[in-house]
């Protein structure tokens, strides 16, 4: 039940986005080319925007994957966590080292500046 | 969520609905032009499948699907971005070789892997309604399973560090290309892209990172 | 039953929607109004004009964008900030949707967040937006760590994932308190999510609006409801984490909701309004090397706290 | 609204941010009504074109000290400031009753290239990235990436001069890698700007220090506005326009400094980079060279200035940071010195050897210097190049002062008006 | 739902993505097809857990194991690609197979 009235609100928010877009929007004509023009202050474009869009932080997206992938493990740890007291506690340290390592090697490599 | 093992009409019609989306998109991811319509079609997919293992009372898996796969796939929109030409698919392309073999290949495992769905006898064990999912992983995970979880970490923490050489420009040992690259500004006008031109500079960069 | 669990949760979420999405405008406005911008005019009515402007004012568009995503995702972002108001505990049992993970489910929110503002840019093919685009992913990779680690942090103590377990184990004392690192983090959390003020990266000023640059008309007011009610669904999520949800004394549980979200609205605004906005690359190594490891130290404080 | 600025229009920019009915905004498209404030050269005529045709239906245009043209009826011109901000409002109210017909386009209404029917799918282009697909060609990789050496594509594309991030009237030829500034070629000089009466009077007699030297902190005080609007700090912003626009010998700036060191605006904000070279600082002149240790400062020569103890402030690395941090030195220098030339009634005692707040004024008038730009701002992330030019003061300085129009041009304002005025 | 139309569900993903992986030029959109594989694997991996593995922790377990595979594959197969692509420029599948000299 609880998905399904999940469900609902999904439908009915992402209907209204649309709807309030749309419906206003069947009355308009479509725009003159000089308006779709993208906006540069006056200036002129010589391609379109869409590109091989050279991004500067790849790196760390790559490193934020495998963090991500130990996050996994720690949301179902973190419900037995006071049940098991100390065991839990030393696996939180690992994991916690292992993330530090992972972070400070990838500081000293530069992962974080713009390449 | 456990009550919906009790198979309602209502599980059923959302399963069918949610199948149908997973194959549906799983399809586009193939048949799109746009790079990132393609990610996020397979984002689509996986959403699809997350929903049904919540309905399956996988509850944790499921919603973890949700923030793994959105974030995988984000990056995969943008390294595809990145690295494929006319990434947003403005001139409706075909990027596929041997196609009849991949499409024989595709057809040939679905049908055998549906025998087998089909003909197989599985026990028929469902989960104990009481069962709280994330609990009990929770406890395999600190107990029987605590190697593998371990190391899993370890094997991430490779897997770190790998990216990280491979992939990083300038590392402890200087910039990976150091000496093929232009000296700058002042030859900015040089056409680039000519892998005829650099090919000797590049290799000297691939070594860099197997040192 | 069909109106206990299903109107009603649905209800509620959309007026939540509604009224906080103006609530947000109308606190904007006097926040903005008492650092010296200069105003006129009543404050209440004052964002009502601007939607009816924005529904007269034609939807622009550029040469060839994509259609499809473009219109989509002011939609999504805004269905997300539902999900994230449907997950949020009003009292005990005043809760739109009480799944066992929700916890989870509000960081699937941020990272699919991440996904709906990047496609809100990519989608215009303009330049200014799709710089903008990539700049948020850039943001939105980085908090996402920070977040989790704080929920962790608060379901240590509960022994679940679940919001109205966490708030119910704020009983004896508030999060706030015992994990005093937990709210500082999650609230630039906040400011990432909705791209406000310093972390305004994604709608920048020297982008000139960045992802919001070429959109005009009913678009652009569904993207700046979006904005304002996930800014809202973030304080609801802050308050059940960190402020002990609906407990308090005297007043009814919701009515304590409603005020610690207003409290939270306030904090986060101010903070958009005093700060100046991050560089981009700054911004990815303070989240990584200086955050994240103050997020390590919130979780080991949560869990020594959860254990003694 | 979206100010276009024209020469001198940036004093109208001014007084409309202070003015609470209207909203200036960064985007064409969140405007309603365009301000085309001051004259604007007929070689921005087509930019401004482009520019006015990039506001969406429905919207109006006033023009602001400026001729408009011609062939646009219904237009609305305004001369006198103090009435600008009512009548941009009535502007947008009868646009909103229906009461006024939205300007027409100007342009012609087809795309940048013919393309429809061309290619496999009457898409325009061929191939993998032939053609012009939907008008426009295909980005491709054109240059060496300066940083990584993975090259990929890059973006060639014009901006301004009627974009808000620049100094009036400048435009530029801009490469972009990712978000870094691969080449930058400026193609037209911003507008000169005109300096305060004060300088031109001591150019021909003695003047007292005091207002010379207020009339420099104002000067510095605007461009602070301008750069902390783009860092986005409103408030702090428009507390330094205020400050320059009450500005007295008993004013002070210790709370926006405060303020500034508090919100972490010299380590948080885009303002890295942007290093000038001692011989970059040179031409430049002025504050900005030195902030790059320069140690030159006509006032230096001035025995006037020399009575009152005066020794120039430098900092050391001629970044953006140390160029905002002399920017906020000279200011607090300024009012000190006009305080004690006020005290003691001190007067120049040079008339040919002025320092204007944009460099030394010898023979010459300080000269543009936004060549300078090229060689500085490639390489840097695009705010960071943003953060450097309004931290440059690089436009020339008009042959006359502030409010006498005797130059043929002026700047041109876009402006919306604000959406949420009185009802 | 049940367990046959679950697998089935498996099946058509696996096979989808098995098509994918032949069948693509591009580095970036064959591991497209490696992921939607891995969908399918987990898919069915739950599927199993759920219907006949009477809620052995292990068959969650499994799945996460996927998951965390397909990570690492993800994030190994980028790094290549983005080393590779510093050599080469190129971004296809023959031109990797040329660069094994």
């Amino acid at each position: 039940m609880a998905l399904m009235t999940l469900f609902v609100i999904l439908i009915f928010s992402l209907g209204a986005g649309i709807l309030m877009q749309c419906l206003p929007m069947r009355r308009q004509t479509k725009p003159p080319w000089s308006q779709r023009a993208p906006f540069l202050g006056g200036g002129t474009p010589d391609s379109h925007a869409w590109s091989r869009y050279h991004i500067r932080y790849y790196p760390m997206t790559l490193l934020l994957i495998a963090f991500e992938m130990e996050m996994m493990f720690m949301y179902p740890w973190a419900v037995v966590f006071v049940e098991k007291g100390m065991k839990a506690m030393m696996e939180m340290g690992m994991f916690l080292a292992i993330l530090s390592v992972g972070i400070v090697y990838a500081w000293r490599e530069g992962v974080f500046k713009w390449q | 969520m456990i009550e919906s093992m009790s198979h309602g009409i209502g599980v059923d019609i959302a399963f069918l609905l949610l199948a149908t989306l997973a194959v549906v998109t799983a399809w586009r991811v193939f048949r799109t032009d746009s790079m990132v319509r393609a990610s996020f079609f397979l984002l689509v997919s996986f959403i699809a499948v997350g929903v049904i293992m919540i309905l399956l009372a996988a509850e944790y898996l499921g919603v973890a699907m949700f923030f793994m796969m959105a974030v995988e796939m984000t990056v995969m929109a943008l390294f595809m971005v990145m690295f494929m030409m006319n990434p947003a698919g403005l001139n409706p392309m075909n990027m596929v070789h041997q196609e009849r073999i991949s499409i024989g290949a595709g057809v040939v495992s679905f049908l055998v892997l549906s025998v087998m769905a089909l003909l197989a006898v599985f026990p028929d064990r469902p989960v104990s309604a009481g069962l709280d999912p994330v609990r009990s992983l929770g406890n395999e995970m600190l107990g029987d399973s605590m190697l593998i979880f371990e190391s899993a970490g370890l094997v991430l923490l490779t897997t770190m560090i790998g990216v990280v050489v491979l992939s990083s420009h300038r590392g402890r040992y200087g910039a990976a290309t150091e000496g093929s690259l232009p000296p700058g500004l002042e030859s900015g006008g040089d056409p680039a892209g000519k892998p005829e031109e650099d090919e000797d500079d590049e290799d000297g960069g691939h070594h860099h990172h197997h040192h | 039953m069909i109106v206990e669990e299903l109107v009603l949760p649905v209800l509620m979420v959309f007026f939540m929607l509604a009224a906080g999405a103006y609530t947000v405008a109308v606190l904007d406005r006097v926040i903005a109004g008492a650092l010296g911008t200069p105003q006129t005019g009543s404050v209440w009515i004052a964002p009502l004009a601007r939607g009816a402007w924005l529904m007269t004012q034609h939807a622009n568009a550029t040469e060839a964008p994509d259609w499809r995503a473009w219109r989509l995702a002011p939609a999504l972002y805004l269905s997300l900030a539902a999900i994230g108001l449907a997950v949020v505990p009003w009292s005990g049992s005043l809760v739109a949707t009480d799944l066992v993970t929700s916890v989870v489910l509000w960081g699937s929110v941020e990272a699919l967040a991440t996904v709906v503002i990047f496609l809100h840019g990519w989608s215009a093919n303009a330049l200014f937006a799709l710089i903008g685009g990539y700049r948020y992913v850039a943001l939105g990779l980085s908090y996402i760590l920070i977040s989790m680690f704080v929920l962790i942090g608060v379901a240590l103590p509960a022994e679940s994932l679940q919001f109205t377990q966490v708030v119910a184990s704020q009983e004896e004392l508030w999060n706030v308190i015992r994990q005093p690192l937990g709210l500082p983090l999650f609230l630039i959390v906040g400011l990432g999510m909705t791209f406000w003020g310093p972390l305004n990266l994604a709608d920048s000023a020297d982008l000139a609006g960045g992802t919001a640059a070429e959109i005009s008309g009913p678009p652009r007011l569904v993207w700046d409801v979006a904005r304002a009610a996930m800014l809202v669904a973030f304080s609801g999520v802050a308050t059940s984490a960190f402020l002990g949800g609906w407990l308090g004394p005297w007043l009814p549980g919701p009515l304590w909701v409603a005020i610690k979200m207003l409290a939270v609205l306030l904090v986060l605004l101010l903070l958009g309004r005093l700060l100046p906005r991050l560089a981009p690359e700054r911004c990815v190594t303070l989240m990584w090397v200086i955050l994240l490891p103050l997020s390590f130290i919130d979780l080991v404080w949560a869990g020594v706290g959860a254990l003694l | 609204m979206f100010p276009v600025l024209g020469v001198q229009g940036d004093k109208a920019l001014r007084h409309l941010t202070l003015s609470p009915d209207i909203e200036l905004v960064d985007s064409p498209r969140h405007a309603s009504v365009l301000l085309v404030a001051g004259e604007i050269p007929a070689d921005r005529f087509e930019p401004l074109r482009r520019v006015h045709d990039q506001l969406p239906y429905p919207f109006t245009t006033l023009w602001f000290r400026c001729e408009p043209w011609p062939h646009l009826e219904n237009v609305t011109r305004i001369d006198d400031l103090d009435v600008l901000p009512a009548a941009l409002v009535t502007a947008y109210h009868e646009l909103m009753e229906g009461r006024r017909e939205s300007s027409p386009r100007i342009l012609l209404d087809k795309p940048p290239n013919p393309w429809e029917g061309a290619g496999d799918f009457g898409q325009g282009g061929e191939g993998m990235m032939g053609g012009v697909p939907y008008g426009r060609p295909m980005a491709m990789n054109m240059e060496d990436d300066i940083r990584d050496g993975l090259t990929l594509d890059s973006l060639t594309f014009r901006l301004g001069p009627f974009f808000f991030a620049f100094p009036p009237g400048m435009a530029a030829e801009i490469t972009l890698q990712g978000d870094l500034v691969q080449t930058w070629k400026t193609q037209r000089a911003p507008y000169p700007q005109s300096l305060d009466p004060v300088f031109f009077a001591a150019r021909k007699r003695l003047v007292p220090i005091a207002a010379l030297e207020l009339a420099r902190a104002r000067h510095h005080l605007y461009r602070l506005f301008h750069a902390l609007h783009l860092a986005g700090l409103e408030s702090a912003s428009l507390s330094a326009l205020r400050l320059a626009n009450n500005l007295s010998t008993t004013s002070t700036l210790d709370g926006l400094r405060r303020y500034l060191s508090r919100s972490g605006f010299f380590r948080l904000a885009a303002i890295k980079g942007g290093e000038l070279g001692p011989e970059q600082a040179r031409r430049i002149g002025g504050p900005a060279a030195r902030a790059a240790g320069l140690d030159e400062d006509l006032r230096s020569d001035d025995a006037g200035y020399r009575r009152l103890g005066f020794s120039p402030v430098c900092q050391a690395s001629g970044d953006t940071r140390a160029r905002w941090r002399q920017v906020l030195a000279e200011i607090d220098q300024s009012l000190q010195l006009a305080r004690q030339a006020e005290r003691d009634d001190v007067s120049t005692s040079e008339v040919d050897r002025i320092e204007t707040p944009r460099g030394p004024w010898l023979e010459k008038r300080p000269e543009d210097a936004s060549a300078l730009l090229d060689e500085i701002l490639p390489g840097q992330e695009w705010g960071d190049a943003l953060a450097t030019i309004a931290s440059l003061d690089v436009a020339a300085v008009a042959e006359a002062p502030l409010d006498t129009q005797t130059t043929g041009e002026s700047p041109i304002t876009e402006l919306s008006d604000d959406e949420g005025g009185p009802a | 739902m049940t367990l046959t139309t679950l697998l089935l569900l498996a099946a058509a993903l696996i096979g989808i993505g098995i098509y994918g992986a032949l069948s693509q030029q591009s580095f970036v959109m064959l591991m497209m097809g490696l992921e939607l594989i891995l969908n399918g694997v987990m898919l069915a991996a739950v599927a199993f857990w759920a219907f006949s593995g009477a809620g052995a922790p292990e068959g969650q377990l499994l799945t996460i194991i996927v998951m965390a595979v397909m990570a690492i594959e993800m994030t190994m197969g980028f790094a290549l690609v983005v080393a590779v692509f510093r050599g080469k420029q190129a971004d296809t599948t023959e031109s990797l197979t040329e660069l094994k000299h």
